[in-house]
């Protein structure tokens, strides 16, 4: 079972978990959540921008090559766009497997590789009203390439 | 040839998307760069440095030099930030 | 935040995953769940005994692990008892830290320690009206001592 | 001392829990267990292999061979299998 969705509107992780825990041994989650501060200054939302298309395209990938390393028996990634403020969900990673250590690595793994190479971009707005663009990060990098 | 812009790109340049015919010599992505580069205004400015632009042939992401072959779509973008 | 529950009853997902996003970046859990078949027989259903007022004790003591080691924002364990079916829950992990990698990391090792570290038994029963203890795995040990 | 006992140690003997008071010799939970495995019966089963029992005192897990100290209460079972 695969579930690739990109909206903007919220997800329901309780029904997004107990759809993938169908025959399942157990479920792993990552939820991303919009902070309430950036470098130091409050945060009054984020902007998400991503290239349709090409996104669902590169989730389906994504999806494919952690079905590909690992036993799972089902696989949900469901990001959100659009404006969102603090202490909203901005991305949902879960998959499901017989064993607990292949959910559990599937999901660091796609979490990890989304945020280096699926095309969406983040623009932080804050309090005073100024805004910027979020710049890449060498961690994100490092993360993702510590699986190869 | 279509041509996409997303983040700071589309902002500098002032639209996300247009239409492109461009000279038979332009033949990578970095080739492209170069010459709307040359149109100067948001164009110089999005293009100014080369090291933050990324870019997808067929929406696949692809190195500058990559062949454009006969892409449909060329997409221009920042380093992706998602997640 | 650190709840710990032992309980017979379901628990939320959405309500707990919520609770600890509050000012965190991210959210990892983990959901164990009862499955359709054990050593390739039909099971009817699990039977999970523990040890109160050890169990409470283990568990926080495990939180308190987690916390010492990753940067955690909070932490949840909920474990249920009794007699639960094929497809119910039976155990939420789940931590949320300002940067993944602990979350993730933290949620993990909770999983491996509660299996070898917390007193809780199970019992399968089948379909076919027999039932037995289910015995400790080695690889549940390996995996626990792995964090070492 | 309050002796508990769960998961199959429990079935075998045929009850969760008993007040026993074992002789001063019994300064560990390995003589306490040859102390009950002495009763027969459900303690000479349920104790049989030494190999598959666990102990807590006082609530925290311990070796077979910790000392007994004046712990109040002590419970036998096998290898826990939670989550």
């Amino acid at each position: 079972m695969r579930k690739i969705a990109v909206q903007p509107g919220d997800f329901d992780a309780n029904a997004e978990l107990a759809a993938l825990s169908a025959n399942a041994g157990g479920v792993a989650s990552f939820i991303g959540v919009v902070r309430g501060d950036a470098g130091g200054r409050a945060l009054a939302a984020l902007r998400l921008e991503h290239y349709p298309g090409m996104t669902e395209k590169a989730l389906e990938r994504l999806a494919e090559a952690a079905e590909a390393r690992w036993a799972l028996s089902g696989c949900t990634i469901i990001h959100r766009i659009g404006r969102l403020t603090p202490g909203q969900n901005i991305v949902l990673v879960a998959t499901s497997s017989r064993h607990r250590a292949d959910a559990l690595a599937a999901t660091a793994y796609l979490i990890d590789q989304l945020k280096t190479s699926a095309p969406f971009w983040k623009a932080e707005e804050f309090a005073d009203g100024t805004a910027h663009w979020v710049e890449a990060r060498e961690s994100d990098e490092t993360a993702a390439k510590a699986w190869l | 040839m279509r041509i996409l812009y997303f983040a700071w790109l589309r902002e500098k340049i002032g639209q996300g998307e247009e239409v492109f015919t461009p000279p038979a010599s332009v033949t990578t992505p970095r080739q492209l760069i170069a010459c709307l580069r040359q149109r100067g205004g948001g164009y110089a400015a999005a293009f100014a440095n080369e090291a933050l632009i990324r870019c997808a042939i067929g929406q696949e992401f692809q190195p500058l030099d990559a062949p454009l072959g006969a892409a449909g779509e060329i997409a221009f973008f920042p380093p992706v930030t998602g997640g």
